[in-house]
């Protein structure tokens, strides 16, 4: 097997790696793996997969697809499904506990990952649902995060118009008026993505509302202890509209968001003259940014400020992966426990699009200042939220909240639209 | 072992399979079961004939009642319960009539029924009789036929690129835009985008409207049914050709947004429209290859007796050729509305039923695999299955009719 | 028919027109995917496809100087080209917002003394008082007329790259070992019912052929679960047999409706002949009908091998997502990354996949033959 | 070998009959030719013997054992189609051979048996080419061969000489004849439009008219004595001729007056009680002569057709209405326009009573 | 109004010349019929003159125009093909009025039109059925009414009678030479391989053989004089007996001295220096009476086959092979298996030398 890091070099935690290499033997038994990655990422996941591999002697096949999330519901409810699944919606997942179809990480898992995991808790609470019978369990292993609150810039640009990076929301407003009396246009927003059209906005509207409310209106709003139509949550739409309906704020005007696609939309930045200097995306954007483009010189991002005036912290909005067991295996067992190593995320950290908040990695494994930055973000947070969308169920947040903000940005009023999506949420 | 000598094998073996079970089921049936010799030679024979149909019947009703007709039941008590798998009746069918999508599916639908399987004919039709007729014909028709080889998922991709609309300060890149850039609403663009359209949907009314007169024309000393069937066309291409009017007169009074890069799949109603294209651009292959065959099977002396009869080459094709293939007309017109009925692949790549585009098989996808709700999944598949009744039906007639 | 005099000449040149027409409208949007898989990423989500055939004068991208320093005197000089290829420039700048703001071979002054000349073929130079080592060089912004270029990296991707776990020549035989019995299977089995329902003689017949017909319009999507469900209990898995079995099951309505309907169309008297000649039922199907139906059994074999070539959710479902079982459209799915959207490589594995359907067609389409009947009845 | 039964036969399509109460009794070593007016049904009642239709009523025994459900290729008959129905995608051989190698004949075998049919049929140039490469003679002659080959007990034809040009058809006609001859033991039955193919084949002759058997017998018994008025001029070309009258002198020759104002006489015996009898007279073409003293018919020639060896006169339609042909040997293209009176011999003159012969009643 | 010229005309498919050199003058008002052996290209050339095959060589001028790349409706033409041709989806009715409808011809004429046609051909009761439903004979009317009812210019049959039983066939043939009558001025051409039809329809028969024109001639000069052998046994039915000799008398009267041992004498005119030639001599089997005197033909009666007004004798083969074929008045049963002494009328015997008529040279 060829290992990327050789075993022992580098600023990695290798005693974690030669500790779970000798507490555990499998060899010869296998694993399969399903999982959201495919492409790049599957390469990446793969290479610690081989880590994993060399340690316990476990055969892991991992395998993806397009249609991952239809996949494991067929292979799950027909009773093939993997031994490990791994998927970023916690909605899914919380359905597939329901059926049955997880098995319960255990108590020690739990302590260890509110022990292990900067802002604990949370992620504890973000494995936990409620199993078949109703009891609560740790059901999933947060792994690979995403953060959600960054804007994106070109640097130069900014220079070129003496621009300077907001710190607040307010400044971040009064930047993008700014932009449009100096006669450009501030924001590049793109909400198409074939069939998931739409997402790119309702990370807009989770991190608005963070930005509006305490976390606590959040979980309600998630939970749907508060329905969607809440002011709360028409606020924080009506403040996406602020930037997405205002046909100044956007390039091509409002009418062209919710048709560019979100992986074109980045493209505005770089062109010349810009279209646009502004724009909000997750952590994973920059492999859609021009070949060639060198983040940190030639794309560089800030955190999504929160309004100094209301005083909510630094709420940080993410995403990320959870790891299943799918099935009762040793090997599966096992590769949660390799996963509770820092190695498994250092040498992933050490690559790239890899952030964590375990407080044991050695954070200089990071492969560059960007990452680092953004986990330095996560670390900074002072409230983090998972993607609501994610976490409420299939029909809303991977439907009607979607296709509610296309219809928002088509014109139609928050209220009507929050309405709306609360009358789709299932009984 | 070599994977293509394995893959070899695998192949060779599950044909091999398959065909030892006809003539091995065949073999038994005849030299074991009932033997064609003996006393009862005779008597074994016609029993053996009395069981072979069933023979060649039963791998393909085992295949499609395992496959098919059990999951449809299985479908049908799922569409009766809850997620949670309590009987519920008949609310999941409430529900999903209270749903506006549902109506905006449904409504959708009845647009696609209407428009791919007519265009895709057509089209097929024109494309399988001129190719047919002249020398480089097979390229053209290889051309024509070479969406049907790429993927539904793959096609929306390319029409996507096609519907592309960018600011109209930067170059377009989809074709359309680009096409509809060159229009700045001189006399050239009103000629092509609203004279042109005025024309053919003035036409098309007038067409209609002398099938409705042709229709009403023959109704006195029809039979009761036919009454009926011409009654019910009649209306139907009245309504048709006022629809086409209105459309005229909304093609004269329109203002164009010249100048401006056009969200095509975005303009309500008409984005149906640009989704159609792309399922007509797949499937005009399908019927040209089929229409084609059944066009060669017209035997010649009868369109020879027509040239004869001094028919022109129109006239030949609608009243002699046409015709006679009417019955694979049938055929390929029901296997594209059944495809139109279950393709959701495309909406879903290009719109996700947003912008009023939504469609049963994407609503249905929606509710299976997004919504987790099993129940309103399985009764809006109920109601897709429904939708093709009046198909069946028809399919029914016509194979009682061939048979007489 | 061939024979007969006189056509117009106006009528065919009208056909040939129509065709033509026809033809182009049809060909336009896989052209447009075709040349775009000979573009870079860039280029595509950046102009046309249609005008990357012709040079064009356009905005580039911003270009960051780099290249190696050299002392001259007192100065600090990089000396390269812009332009991997040829291009002319017509205008440039060094600031986002004034990106035309020198003519070619000025000199523009970046400040602290650093100057920039760029000349109209893209040689630049730059000269500088002090070492540019640990400065940030400056992004030229040029207007210029470029060569068309064309690349065959994404094909290269798609067919060697490492990314998608397996070799593709693997993916290759999965699908064809997937795909030619799934194709064989149904129109075996659909031919000889077919052949039962359209000439032997049988109560329910009318009825039977009303089920196939319904039975064409099942979702699929609907009969996924309970069918893994059925190959897990029976022990078949997920393998080879399992995806052969449910391609046959999803391809068998329209495949005994298809031929069915092929078959009820030859002349009875030849069928008879057969039957008189002492042929068994058997014998007439092998020997006269399937013969007879070959325009049928070619067509429909093409749909059927399309169906399952293209095929993705019935392999990923039945036949599993491992590397070794990767079908070639789920190993192209893969390399599309979790995201997808990478036009370039969309489009050069579409037509890396649609290679062999075509070949498919093209060696089929002489199986379409016309008047396979000719002569045999009066 | 092989003798066919056929009792009450009778054939419906939905409500519409088209045969009903066929009996016929068939021999072994017989060629039975059914006639017949176009549409009276005499390919369905082939097709019912072969097993092609299904028997609405009746029985058909063939060598005394119930047929009515045996499948075709049971029933060891070979049959030749009206309509060819060559298998389009085999050559001529293979055509030929079909039956053959579906019984697992030994090959040199079914070569002799090619050889030999393509031999008499003219077939040799062609054997390697398809049907669609021949012309309508060629296939029909194909088809023909294709049963010669079988050697079955039952041969059914379905008018085979319909296509081939005189010569051929003359050859071919002999050939069946001569086959017959060889295979005493095989049944023959022949449809067929042609006349002189009827007299000269067959041994017996069914004549079938409006769904039902008009007459049964031997050719000449047919010609010389048809019991009815239908096969009268049913058989022989052009018909007989009929001609309205009233008895006049009974006996042993009977006299009849015609309404034409001829006077017929006839060797048919008539009883005292037929004095007065309305009479339909019938006289062949070929019988019709120049009368010496009375005539049956006079009257000026209409149209004369020279066939070489013998003259058709058309006469001009008398009162009547009824168009009178008579047949005289020679050329006679001088008569046109003349008239003539023409008379027969007593023993040539046949005698109807509604419909009915007077010899057979 | 419409006469037909044809020069030089040929056809080849690919390298295979199916016609070639092909001249004939049709004039106005002509019944010319097309015989010769099934395949010579009767069919071929038929389709040549409607259109429907290209020419490959030569002229076709109709009413003096030429007409080579005319397309068929253009012609003013009408055609029955001998495969019928029948709309299937069409009743006959539709069938019928298809041309005219496609005319525009009022409803009223369509109608009139076709119940003319339909009494003609007695499909009155069929009118609304679909071909399928017909018989063979059936069809093969429904296409002959559909040609009736357009009234063309020229009429091209293709053996448009071959599917009707005798008696209608008798009449149809009367309808078509009365139709032929009433229109003067139509041409008609008509494919056949019915010698009685050819006889009594033609003005001219055409005679095709192998890829030409064996002889052009009325009927009765085809069948008195023809041209060569060829002509002689294909016209007549059964064929002309022939027999080789040696000229051993020339002058006005010639004598023959056959190598069966027979003796002919001929009316046929030779010269001196044909003394000794090699001839064969023909004469027709209705030609062949007892001999008194010296025979032609001597030998056993080996199958008798009686026809009703005749009776044919084939004698048995002599030692050149050849088979004599007697045809005699009457019923003659009694001669089989007796000897036989045969001889003609020296206007009848024909005399032949390699192939070629002597009265023709
Ligand atoms: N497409 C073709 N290619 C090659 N040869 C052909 C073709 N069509 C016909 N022939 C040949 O041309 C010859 C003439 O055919 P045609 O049909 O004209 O004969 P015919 O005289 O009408 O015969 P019949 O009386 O049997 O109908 C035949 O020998 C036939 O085999
Ligand atoms: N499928 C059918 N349905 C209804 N009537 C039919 C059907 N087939 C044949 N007939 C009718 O049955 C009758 C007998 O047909 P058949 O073919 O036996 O006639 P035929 O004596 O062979 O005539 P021909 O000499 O013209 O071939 C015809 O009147 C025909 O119209
Ligand atoms: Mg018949
Ligand atoms: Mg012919």
């Amino acid at each position: 097997q060829n290992l990327l890091f050789p075993v022992g070099e580098g600023d990695f935690n290798w005693e974690s790696y030669s500790a779970f290499d000798e507490a555990v033997n499998l060899d010869g038994q296998g694993l399969t793996i399903f999982g959201p990655w495919r492409g790049e990422d599957q390469v990446l996941f793969e290479s610690i997969l081989a880590y994993f591999t060399a340690a316990s002697g476990v055969n892991v096949s991992y395998s993806s697809s397009e249609n991952y999330e239809q996949q494991i519901v067929i292979d799950t409810q027909a009773g093939s499904p993997p031994d490990v699944a791994i998927l970023p919606q916690p909605g899914l997942i919380a359905e597939l506990v329901r059926q049955g179809h997880v098995l319960p990480l255990g108590d020690e898992v739990q302590s260890w990952l509110g022990e292990n995991y900067a802002a604990g808790e949370s992620w504890v609470s973000l494995g936990t649902y409620d199993g078949p019978d109703g009891t609560p369990g740790l059901y999933a292993f947060p792994y690979k995060i995403d953060v959600k609150s960054l804007v994106w810039y070109v640097p130069e640009n900014f220079e070129d118009a003496g621009y300077e990076v907001p710190t607040s929301m307010e400044d971040l407003k009064a930047l993008t008026e700014q932009i449009v009396a100096d006669g450009g246009t501030p924001w590049c927003i793109g909400l198409g993505s074939g069939g998931a059209t739409g997402w790119p906005a309702t990370d807009w509207v989770e991190d608005l509302m963070l930005r509006v409310a305490p976390p606590e209106t959040y979980d309600a709003w998630v939970s749907h202890e508060i329905p969607f139509n809440d002011p709360a949550v028409i606020e924080a739409i009506e403040e996406f509209g602020w930037f997405a309906k205002n046909d100044a704020f956007v390039a091509g005007g409002s009418a062209s968001v919710a048709s560019t696609d979100f992986r074109d939309s980045p493209n505005g930045l770089f062109t010349s003259p810009p279209q646009c200097y502004l724009h909000h995306q997750a952590s994973f954007i920059p492999s859609f940014f021009p070949e060639g483009t060198e983040l940190g010189v030639d794309a560089d991002f800030f955190y999504m400020p929160a309004y100094a005036e209301r005083d909510l912290g630094t709420p940080v909005l993410g995403a990320g992966t959870l790891v299943m067991l799918t099935q009762e295996t040793e090997a599966g067992r096992a590769f949660i426990e390799f996963l509770q190593t820092p190695i498994a995320h250092e040498l992933w950290m050490a690559q790239s699009s890899f952030l964590t908040p375990l407080k044991t990695v050695n954070i200089d494994t990071y492969a560059n200042t960007a990452l680092r930055q953004q986990g330095q973000i996560l670390l900074d947070a002072t409230t983090f939220r998972f993607d609501a969308s994610d976490l409420m169920p299939g029909a809303v947040g991977a439907g009607s909240f979607w296709t509610g903000m296309v219809d928002f940005v088509g014109g139609r009023s928050a209220a009507d639209v929050a309405a709306a999506i609360d009358a789709s949420w299932p009984q | 072992m070599n994977p293509a000598l394995n893959a070899v094998i695998v192949i060779v073996a599950g044909v091999g399979v398959c065909v030892s079970y006809f003539w091995l089921a065949n073999l038994v049936l005849d030299k074991v079961i009932f033997p064609a010799r003996g006393a009862h030679a005779g008597r074994n024979i016609t029993r053996a004939n009395r069981v072979r149909p069933w023979l060649f019947l039963f791998p393909a009703l085992f295949f499609v009642g395992v496959y098919l007709a059990y999951p449809v039941f299985a479908t049908l008590w799922l569409s009766l319960n809850d997620r949670a798998g309590n009987f519920v009746g008949l609310r999941n069918y409430n529900r999903m009539f209270s749903e506006p999508k549902f109506g905006e599916s449904l409504r959708n639908n009845m647009l696609w029924l209407i428009v791919v399987p007519a265009a895709a004919t057509a089209f097929g039709l024109l494309a399988a009789q001129l190719t047919d007729r002249i020398r480089w014909g097979s390229i053209a028709k290889s051309i024509i036929f070479m969406p049907m080889a790429i993927s539904f998922v793959g096609a929306s991709v390319i029409w996507k690129l096609i519907y592309d609309a960018r600011d109209a300060s930067l170059p377009q890149i989809g074709l359309l835009n680009a096409v509809w850039m060159q229009f700045d609403g001189g006399i050239g663009s009103v000629l092509m985008l609203q004279a042109l359209p005025v024309i053919v949907l003035v036409t098309m009314a007038l067409a209609l409207g002398f099938g409705t007169w042709l229709l009403m024309r023959g109704l006195r000393g029809a039979r009761v049914p036919q009454v009926i069937l011409r009654l019910v066309l009649a209306v139907i291409a009245l309504v048709l050709a006022g629809v086409a009017l209105r459309w005229a007169w909304g093609a004269v009074v329109v203002s164009l947004p010249y100048g401006r890069p056009q969200q095509w799949l975005q303009l309500p109603f008409w984005n149906n429209f640009f989704l159609m294209a792309v399922l007509v651009w797949i499937q005009t292959g399908f019927a040209m290859v089929i229409l084609s065959a059944a066009l060669r099977g017209v035997p010649e002396d009868t369109i020879e007796a027509a040239v004869l009869d001094g028919a022109n080459p129109f006239q030949i094709f609608f009243k002699i050729k046409a015709p006679q293939i009417i019955g694979t007309i049938v055929v390929v017109w029901t296997t594209i509305t059944i495809l139109v009925l279950k393709v959701f692949d495309i909406v879903l790549a290009m719109t996700n039923g947003q912008w009023e585009t939504q469609v049963l098989a994407n609503y249905m996808y929606d509710k299976f695999f997004r919504a987790f709700d099993t129940g309103m999944g399985s009764a809006a598949a109920m109601i897709i299955m429904a939708l093709v009744t009046p198909i069946l039906v028809w399919n029914v007639w016509n194979a009682r009719k061939e048979m007489r | 028919m061939d024979g007969i005099v006189g056509s117009k000449p106006a009528l065919r040149w009208v056909t040939h027109i129509t065709v033509a027409l026809l033809v182009i409208l049809w060909i336009i949007p896989t052209a447009g995917l075709m040349v775009s898989s000979f573009r870079t990423g860039d280029q595509i989500t950046s102009s046309g496809w249609w005008q990357a055939f012709s040079t064009q004068e356009a905005q580039q991208p911003a270009i960051r100087i780099t290249g190696d320093e050299v002392q001259e005197g007192d100065a600090f000089v990089i000396e390269g080209r812009l332009f991997a290829n040829a291009a002319t420039i017509s205008a440039w700048g060094t600031s986002s917002r004034e990106p035309e703001a020198y003519a070619p071979g000025a000199t523009a002054d970046i400040g602290d003394g650093v100057t920039l000349t760029l000349a109209e073929d893209g040689a630049f130079r730059l000269t500088a008082p002090n070492s540019t080592a640990d400065m940030r060089l400056p992004r030229v912004f040029t207007s210029a007329a470029t060569a068309p270029e064309f690349t065959l990296d994404n094909y290269r991707t798609v067919l060697f790259s490492p990314l998608a776990g397996q070799s593709i020549g693997q993916a290759f035989l999965n699908t064809l070992t997937v795909s030619i019995p799934a194709t064989v299977i149904p129109i075996l089995v659909a031919a000889f019912a077919a052949y039962a329902l359209a000439w032997m003689q049988f109560p329910g017949r009318a009825m039977l052929v009303a089920v196939i017909v319904g039975l064409l319009v099942v979702p699929l999507q609907l009969a996924l679960i309970p069918l893994l469900q059925l190959h897990n209990a029976i022990g078949i898995g997920k393998g080879y047999w399992g995806i052969w079995l449910a391609h046959t099951g999803f391809g068998l309505p329209l495949a005994v409706y298809l031929l069915r309907n092929y078959m009820v169309s030859l002349p009875r008297d030849i069928i008879e002949n057969a039957r008189v000649d002492g042929a068994s039922e058997f014998q007439i199907f092998v020997k006269i009908v399937l013969p007879l139906s070959f325009p049928a059994l070619a067509s429909f074999a093409i749909f059927q091998f399309l169906w399952t070539w293209n095929d993705l959710l019935v392999a990923l479902v039945f036949l599993g997502t491992g590397n070794d079982q990767q079908v070639l459209t789920g190993n192209l799915v893969n390399l599309m990354g979790s995201r997808g959207g990478d036009w370039e490589i969309l489009s050069a594995s579409a037509f890396v996949s649609i290679a062999v359907p075509l070949l498919v067609f093209f060696s089929m389409q002489r199986f379409l033959v016309r008047g396979l009947l000719a002569g045999s009845v009066k | 070998m092989a003798d066919l039964k056929l009792t009450g036969v009778e054939k419906a399509y939905g409500k519409v009959k088209v045969l009903q109460d066929i009996n016929l009794d068939i021999k072994t070593g017989e060629l039975i030719v059914f006639v017949g007016p176009s549409g009276c049904g005499k390919s369905t009642l082939l097709r019912m013997i072969a097993g092609l239709e299904g028997i609405s009523g009746g029985e058909l025994l063939i060598d005394g054992q119930r047929m009515n459900d045996v499948p075709p290729a049971q029933r060891g008959i070979a049959m030749v189609f009206q309509s060819y129905a060559l298998y389009p995608h085999m050559s001529v051989r293979e055509n030929m051979a079909f039956a053959l190698k579906i019984a697992h004949k030994p090959q040199a075998e079914i070569d002799a048996a090619i050889a030999n049919a393509a031999r008499i049929l003219q077939l040799e140039p062609y054997l390697d080419r398809l049907p669609k490469a021949l012309s309508g003679g060629q296939r029909q002659r194909v088809a023909i061969g294709r049963s010669i080959v079988r050697d079955p007990k039952v041969y059914l034809f379905d008018e085979p000489l319909s296509n081939l040009d005189a010569a051929l058809r003359v050859a071919t006609r002999i050939e069946i004849a001569q086959l017959k001859e060889h295979m005493p033991d095989s049944t023959m039955i022949y449809v067929t439009h042609d006349q002189v193919e009827a007299m000269t084949l067959a041994t017996r002759i069914v004549v079938l008219a409006g769904g039902g058997i008009a007459q049964v017998g031997a050719p000449l018994d047919l010609y010389e004595r048809p019991e009815n008025e239908f096969v009268a001029t049913f058989i022989g070309s052009p018909a007989m001729n009929l001609s309205p009258g009233e008895v006049v002198q009974t006996g042993s020759e009977t006299k009849v007056k015609l309404e034409n104002g001829g006077i017929a006489y006839s060797n048919v015996p008539t009883r005292d009680a037929d004095m007065g009898l309305r009479v339909n007279i019938g006289v062949r073409p070929e019988d019709l002569t120049h009368a010496a003293g009375p005539a049956i018919f006079s009257g000026t020639v209409e149209i004369t057709e020279a066939l070489g060896e013998v003259t058709l006169l058309y006469l001009a339609r008398d009162a009547g209405g009824a168009q009178v042909i008579a047949k005289l040997p020679g050329i006679h293209a001088e008569l046109r326009g003349q008239g003539v009176s023409l008379s027969a011999d007593p023993a040539k003159v046949h005698l109807f009573a509604g419909g009915k012969s007077l010899l057979h009643r």
